[in-house]
């Protein structure tokens, strides 16, 4: 296990946590080697799909941190930040890794100190998740598709949408002002998730060529009513369309 | 397409980094990244020396890209960055890899892994550099007039300080005359000047200026466009006007409560506000013997949770005079709020002069009850922890300032935003206190909060000096970070409007989005919110992103 | 066009340099400590936000350093002003840093070497600092200096040890002063306060109980970048505490030692402070002793009531008499009437904390005859008219804003430069002839 | 060192102890006491609410007598010690009154210059006499005592009138007990009031004032209290027994000295002579500590 090391990947925003960590340099406050770090303007820049990637390519943890809620530079990046990061966790806890391997943290640029901790704390917390299925050459294929299915839900048009209106909708309302709670807006966005995931890990295992849909339920452990119900999505967004018929039973493939 | 010609220096910083880091196995190891034609070592990469070499490199390599590993880009960025241009290459071609503040420094006892990890850091800015691209910084020219929306004191000295600058102002008044709240008040706390000296010459040498129009009796009616080109219609009493401004002041003050129902208030003719007896001590005076003062008459409630900061210092004042006429004046009060040198002193001359102060709890307020020839106010005292029952001839209440009626119209026409309260709300309430969020349009006076007139004219003056920036220079020019729509993509759901804080993305002609490059601050959240992934963040790309973080990822 | 001279490098001269250079006026940005930033430097958060103070001063002041338009000159003062608006000439005196700021990069490496240890000003004494240092870890110019009066080279004439050890030969013991003239036409005063020393009101104990801070010190214990790295490890034992009691109005609204006036920001920060404890520790108990509670500025109500309902700070109404402390535990106990009952009560604490009046710098004087403004009964710059006028002098072209001229809170101070600013730029139109 | 011995009314009718330990003790470390002629009462401060011209009066009439005699007045009782230094003051800044009381004094044939000076015991012995003196003067030393000095409201206060200590830190009185050999440490309590100047409004307060102070005394660990003021000497150990009612702790003894007592006894001056068996309160246990030696 100690012979571990963990390799993580950090967002720093530029105006609090990136000069948090400096000031950990000045001070000359020690910490571990495993991260390396990625400077976004701010912590609302960092979307879910680009975590997911960098999960996807091998990355054991990765870590974000923004200014403390109300002192963002940007004055609401961060509440952003924080709306992204929920659907990730939601995402990736359909992936079945380890929750642990993703953190969202708030630094300001007077905690060099913290920052040194946050760092150190992440990469045991990554040390005792152990390294990531997803490491090449021998990655856990199932975890893998549900990676890739992940992200490509997450830079899916509707769950991107859901998040960026998530404000909109609970505070002031849509364009004909009606609101929704912020429980009616989660129960939502659980069904979004899951259909979204779903679906796209469908589409991904059809890219490899074409199936029937008892076979793909087979494969991901679903009920072939479940599959079908994906597949006329999948077909209404034209993603998919049955390649051939044999004997009546229709395969499916990606267009 | 062909990956450019990388240049990567890396520096020692005296022992700083190089005591800790391998620094010529490190340039070493950049001479192997894919796209550096050029890798070398300075012992201060900051020094004039250090940046001759960068540029004597640049031309000697014709090098395409540039990236320096040294300490933190927040302090030297700038600085390499104006290197490269005098070398002929943009400054948005430059990257820069932390090896010291967040390399060097915090890894002390393990040089081979940090050594590893600054040959990382620097993977990953070449693999940065190799996608970054030249960036135009964006600029628009700024019409140097303003706008002041609001013809009362903090309006016309903001209107003034800027026509004496040099730039032409417009002053849209709702009223028929110039001098907004001040025209009621009798004297002004805390050296009881007249109010009357102090607006009459303002209006004068307002009204007199050159470059100062005054538009009474008239509203404004639409606000387009941003910084430095505003198309705004105004309702006059002649009918419609247009004009087009470079800023714009809001001054728009605030009323005064008339607290209905509150202590027998607009039920007994003996109860009145304290602007009300500033009228009456204006028209002469008053002749009641005995004046008691209720402080905080709808304010710090639950309906107006907010402290409306003059009235105390009004009462104090008002007490005195009256005193002076041979009244005897009682002022009942929660918390005294004479701050600051002046106030403090007015609360002491009232304490000498003989003004009673009563204090009472929010949990238990006064009450007050009509007899026939007097009211009486009944109160219990925590002080003397007693009921105190006060015969009074007239009672003053002395209420909060609160927003202007049409404060939420204004604030939707403007797209800025107000307070739970209502006043209209800056960018940052410690270090920005006259911006909006909104570049080119700031507020003074009551329209931002209760304040005084010396602090109004003070906030009107900031707001002056603010607004005169982008004037001055006739054009505004910001760093091209900027996010950009692609209109083939975008499918005008205008969620990234909702999204933006500053207002720096507009639906166009084609109800398509915009960004206004000289109002986007790059913050990048329109481009991680996007649903269609339209928006392109420059600098900070998806793909450079991408890049950066599977560098970090590369097994070597 | 003619530059524009600011006095005072604190968070006001910061923002009046920063609006001029900006509209394209040149200036020269004097500041009498090593580094600019001022108090606000110093503070944890503020309120009613609870912004990080540094970071949100911090790109300010390195905006400022890195102005084409700005020239700072630190450990400097102004000596000599002639002439009138419009046209003023200047003498500036660099004391100097005996460290080469083209060639110092801020490592501190001669700092950690350096053998004198000395009370650090910017850790108001909790913290200590070498006899080569950098005012603080993000000082701007982040550039070391030298305390000649503590410096062994200086004082017996060995060590040298900070030249030995600097990589970039930097260190230079033969620095002279240096006298600089300006020719500017309008002159800013941003000189700000400073916090009045409660030793001299002997019944609450202040350098004799070592768990009485003043609130500038407690700012610093609190912070992330202070002594203990924001622990409240109180001075007599390093024990954590969290039963913590703040006194308002020391030396101010008295009639006898002290200051009569209000100093406008107690009452916020001590509010802030408070929370800052329960922030930290949700258990702690915190009490503030206060006359009246003064909310008058944007937010100020909400920030209290949130303190109250939702913090559960405690406020008690009254001026403590006496605080004592146990010559044991050092454990502390307050003596006070608590006015909202009319009782006579006593409470105890680990640690008390005195939020001391802001009172004029002992500088003001000599400034004050320097340039020939007035000064008012207490000391702080006059306005001959504050409410026409707030920010003008009684000499025509010199400005004041901020604390420097009466008890002010960041925004008002903010917003003052800001009129400063209007009105040099004022000066310098007409100077150019727009009439 | 030549005083006028102001002994006062307290002292002269009922705290004999004190008397005769000063009388005793002075002359060893080279004070000479002379006694004064035709004194009266200081005039005592809170009669001035009564009557602030009888109080001024008497008190500028003894002081006019010390003029007379050429000496400063060393007054034993820190009421009286304060009643001259408040008239002086007052004296002083108003000429007004001044004349009207040397125009009552005339009628005695007395006058008063503001020149008679006044010296608290504090000031005598800590100030003039000094460690030296007294250090060298001690043959057994209190080795192994712990006291809890009371310095008494009125030596240190009106403190802007000139008091002989620091209003909120006295530490003379702390020093004279050390000097002897004896242990003094500081306690919050230290500047407490006796509560005596409430005996006429009400007496039952003063005993539970009295009594907080004692407990602390206790409670602390002191082998005893000190004082010079026979007002608060009163109070402790007089009134001692009568405070263990009210305060209904029969245990709470505390052992209270006069200064003056226990420099006497440092000094190897027989106890008889030091009026030690006037003291009320449980002092053998003390007296037997020192003895022992």
């Amino acid at each position: 296990m100690s012979t571990f090391e963990p390799n993580t990947v950090g967002f720093l925003c530029n105006w609090c946590s990136y000069a948090g960590a400096d000031l950990a340099g000045v001070s000359r406050i020690q910490y571990p080697t495993n991260m390396r770090v990625i400077k976004v303007m701010c912590s609302g820049r960092v979307e879910p799909g680009m975590v997911l990637e960098l999960l996807e390519a091998g990355a054991d943890g990765v870590m974000v941190t923004g200014c403390h809620i109300g002192d963002c530079h940007y004055i609401t990046g961060n509440l952003h930040t924080k709306r992204k990061y929920a659907l990730l966790q939601r995402l990736l806890a359909k992936t079945g890794l380890e929750p642990q391997r993703i953190r969202l943290e708030w630094n300001s640029a007077a905690e060099g100190q913290r920052f040194a901790n946050l760092v150190k704390e992440f990469t045991e917390q990554i040390r005792s998740a152990g390294p990531t299925p997803l490491r090449a050459p021998t990655p856990d294929a199932a975890k893998l598709l549900n990676i890739r299915a992940a992200k490509a839900a997450a830079n899916g048009f509707r769950l991107r949408a859901l998040v960026g209106k998530e404000e909109k909708l609970v505070t002031t309302g849509n364009v004909y002002g009606d609101r929704v709670t912020q429980d009616e807006f989660t129960k939502a966005m659980d069904e979004a998730v899951e259909t979204e995931f779903q679906i796209h890990r469908i589409h991904i295992i059809l890219q490899d060529g074409p199936r029937s849909v008892k076979d793909i339920a087979k494969q991901l452990g679903m009920q072939p009513r479940t599959v079908l119900s994906y597949m006329v999505a999948l077909r209404q967004r034209g993603w998919v369309d049955v390649k051939e018929a044999v004997e009546g039973t229709p395969l499916y493939a990606a267009q | 397409m062909t990956t450019p010609r990388i240049g990567v220096f890396v520096c020692r910083c005296g022992i700083n980094i190089a005591a800790y880091v391998d620094v010529p196995k490190v340039v070493e190891y950049a001479k192997t990244l894919p796209g550096v034609a050029y890798a070398e070592e300075n012992m201060y990469t900051c020094s004039s020396d250090g940046l001759n070499k960068i540029k004597e490199a640049i031309k000697r390599h014709s090098l395409e890209r540039v990236v320096v590993a040294s300490c933190t880009p927040r302090t030297h960025e700038p600085l390499f960055q104006a290197t490269c241009e005098e070398a002929g290459v943009n400054k948005y071609l430059f990257e820069m890899a932390n090896i010291r503040d967040q390399c060097s420094w915090v890894h002390m006892k393990e040089p081979e892994r940090a050594t590893e990890k600054a040959e990382d850091l620097i993977r990953m800015a070449v693999a940065k550099a190799a996608l970054l691209e030249p960036g135009e910084e964006p600029e628009i020219d700024v019409n140097p007039s303003t706008l002041v929306i609001g013809g009362g004191v903090a309006g016309m000295r903001a209107a003034l300080s800027l026509a004496n600058q040099g730039f032409t102002v417009t002053i849209v008044e709702k009223e028929p005359s110039l001098g907004g709240k001040l025209r009621s008040f009798d004297s002004l706390f805390p050296h009881k000047q007249k109010a009357s000296g102090i607006i009459e010459p303002l209006i004068q040498s307002v009204t007199t200026h050159p470059r100062i129009s005054v538009f009474t009796e008239s509203s404004v009616k639409s606000v387009h466009g941003f910084i430095g080109n505003f198309d705004i219609g105004i309702d006059t009493k002649k009918g419609p006007e247009s004009l087009n401004v470079g800023t714009i002041i809001v001054a728009v003050g605030a009323e005064i409560l008339k607290p209905k129902g509150l202590y027998l208030y607009g039920e007994d003719p003996r109860v009145i506000t304290q602007s009300e007896l500033e009228l009456m001590l204006r028209a002469g005076g008053v002749d009641s013997k005995r004046i008691v003062m209720i402080q905080c008459a709808g304010s710090r409630n639950e309906e107006r949770p907010y402290c409306s900061r003059i009235c105390c210092n009004e009462a104090v004042k008002n007490a005195i005079t009256l005193i002076e006429s041979g009244s005897e004046a009682y002022i009942i009060y929660r918390d005294l709020q004479t701050y600051g040198i002046h106030y403090s002193k007015l609360e002491q001359e009232a304490k000498r002069r003989g003004v009673k102060f009563l204090k009472y709890q929010a949990e238990r307020p006064p009450t007050v009850s009509a007899c026939p020839q007097s009211l009486r106010v009944s109160l219990y005292s925590p002080t003397v922890n007693e009921e105190i029952d006060l015969e009074a001839d007239l009672i003053v209440l002395s209420t909060p300032l609160i927003p202007i009626s049409d404060a939420k119209e204004l604030s939707q026409m403007l797209k800025v935003p107000l307070e739970s309260n209502g006043f209209f709300m800056e960018a940052h309430v410690k270090l920005r206190p006259i911006d909006f969020a909104t570049d080119g349009i700031f507020v003074c006076g009551t329209a931002h909060s209760p304040k005084d007139v010396g602090e109004s004219i003070a906030q009107a003056l900031g707001a002056a000096s603010r607004a005169s920036i982008p004037m001055a220079k006739r054009r505004v020019r910001t760093a091209a970070i900027t996010s950009q729509v692609d209109q083939t993509k975008c499918s005008g759901c205008g969620t990234c409007i909702d999204v933006c804080p500053y207002n720096a993305i507009r639906k166009n002609e084609k109800g398509l989005a915009e960004t206004i490059a000289a109002v986007c601050k790059g913050c990048g959240v329109c481009g991680a919110t996007c649903p269609e992934k339209a928006i392109t963040m420059h600098h900070f790309t998806d793909e450079q992103i991408q890049a950066q973080g599977l560098a970090a990822l590369e097994e070597d | 066009m003619k530059p524009v001279l600011v006095i005072g490098g604190g968070i006001a001269g910061i923002q009046a340099s920063l609006d001029l250079a900006d509209r394209g006026t040149k200036v020269h940005l004097v500041e009498r400590t090593p580094s600019i930033g001022g108090v606000m430097a110093q503070l944890d958060k503020t309120f009613p936000t609870m912004d990080c103070s540094i970071c949100i001063l911090a790109p300010k002041m390195i905006e400022c350093y890195r102005h084409p338009n700005i020239t700072i000159h630190t450990q400097s003062e102004v000596i000599g002003l002639e002439g009138n608006v419009g046209d003023f000439r200047i003498k500036v005196l660099e004391h100097p840093r005996s460290v080469d700021a083209t060639k110092c990069t801020g490592c501190a490496l001669c700092s950690e070497k350096c053998p004198v240890k000395k009370p650090s000003a910017f850790q108001v004494g909790l913290g200590q600092r070498k006899a080569i240092y950098l005012a603080f870890p993000q000082a701007v110019p982040l550039i070391a200096t030298i305390d000649r009066e503590a410096c062994l080279w200086f004082t017996k004439g060995v060590c040298r040890t900070c030249e030995k050890v600097c990589t970039s030969k930097a260190v230079d013991y033969e620095q002279k002063e240096n006298i600089v003239d300006l020719n500017v036409s309008s002159v800013i005063v941003a000189t700000g306060f400073e916090q009045y020393d409660p030793k001299d009101i002997g019944e609450y104990g202040y350098g004799r109980y070592k768990n009485v801070l003043t609130a500038l010190e407690f700012e610093r214990l609190v912070c992330a970048s202070g002594p203990t790295g924001g622990v409240l490890n109180r001075p007599s034992d390093g024990k954590v505490s969290h039963n913590i009691a703040f006194i308002q109005c020391v030396g101010s609204r008295t009639q006898t030692s002290g200051y009569s006036y209000c100093s406008a920001s107690c009452c916020m920060y001590a509010t802030k402070e408070a929370v800052l404890i329960k922030e930290h520790e949700p258990s702690s108990h915190v009490t503030i002793f206060y006359m009246d509670l003064k909310t008058f500025g944007k937010g100020f109500q909400g920030f209290v009531d949130r303190a109250r309902s939702h913090w559960g700070v405690e406020y008690i109404r009254g001026r403590p008499g006496e605080i004592r402390e146990d010559p044991v535990t050092k454990n502390l106990t307050i003596l006070y009437e608590n006015t909202e009952v009319g009782r006579v009560e006593r409470l105890d604490a680990d640690l008390v904390v005195l939020c001391t009046a802001a009172i004029p710098h002992r500088d003001n004087a000599k400034l004050a005859t320097v340039l020939g403004i007035g000064q008012d009964e207490y000391g702080f710059f006059a306005n001959p008219d504050p409410v026409a006028s707030p920010v003008e002098t009684d000499r025509p072209g010199i400005y004041s804003c901020g604390s420097c001229h009466g008890p002010r809170d960041i925004p008002e101070s903010v917003a003052e430069a800001s009129a400063t600013a209007a009105k040099a730029a004022e000066d310098a139109a007409r100077a150019e002839g727009v009439a | 060192m030549k005083y006028a011995l102001y002994l006062g009314c307290t002292v002269q009718t009922e705290q004999y102890g004190y008397e005769a330990s000063v009388r005793t003790t002075m002359p060893r470390l080279g004070v000479e006491l002379v006694d004064m002629t035709g004194v009266s009462c200081c005039g005592f401060p809170p009669f001035s609410s009564v009557s602030e011209l009888a109080w001024l009066y008497s008190s500028a009439r003894n002081m006019a007598i010390a003029e007379g005699m050429g000496l400063p007045i060393f007054a034993l009782c820190n009421g009286c010690h304060l009643s001259f230094v408040e008239t002086k003051h007052k004296l002083e800044h108003s000429p007004e009154l001044k004349a009207k009381m040397n125009e009552k004094l005339a009628r005695e044939g007395l006058r008063y210059e503001g020149k008679a000076e006044l010296i608290h015991i504090f000031e005598l012995l800590h100030d003039v006499v000094g460690k030296d003196k007294i250090t060298a003067a001690v043959s057994n030393p209190l080795e192994g005592l712990r006291f809890a000095a009371h310095p008494g409201c009125h030596a240190i206060r009106p403190s802007r009138i000139g008091r002989p200590d620091d209003p909120e830190n006295p530490k003379k009185l702390d020093d004279l007990i050390t000097w002897l050999g004896a242990e003094a440490a500081d306690y919050p309590e230290k500047i407490d009031c006796c509560g005596s100047s409430l005996a006429a409004a009400s007496g039952k307060t003063v005993l539970d004032i009295a009594g907080e102070k004692l407990k602390a005394v206790k409670r602390r660990g002191f082998d005893g209290l000190v004082t010079t003021c026979p007002f608060c000497f009163k109070v402790y150990d007089n009134k001692q027994r009568a405070i263990q009612a009210t305060v209904g702790d029969r245990e709470l003894e505390v052992p209270v000295f006069y200064y003056t007592q226990l420099l006497g006894l440092a000094i190897g001056v027989d106890q008889e002579s030091l009026g030690l068996d006037l003291n009320q309160s449980p002092i053998d246990p003390v007296l037997e500590k020192i003895g022992g030696k």
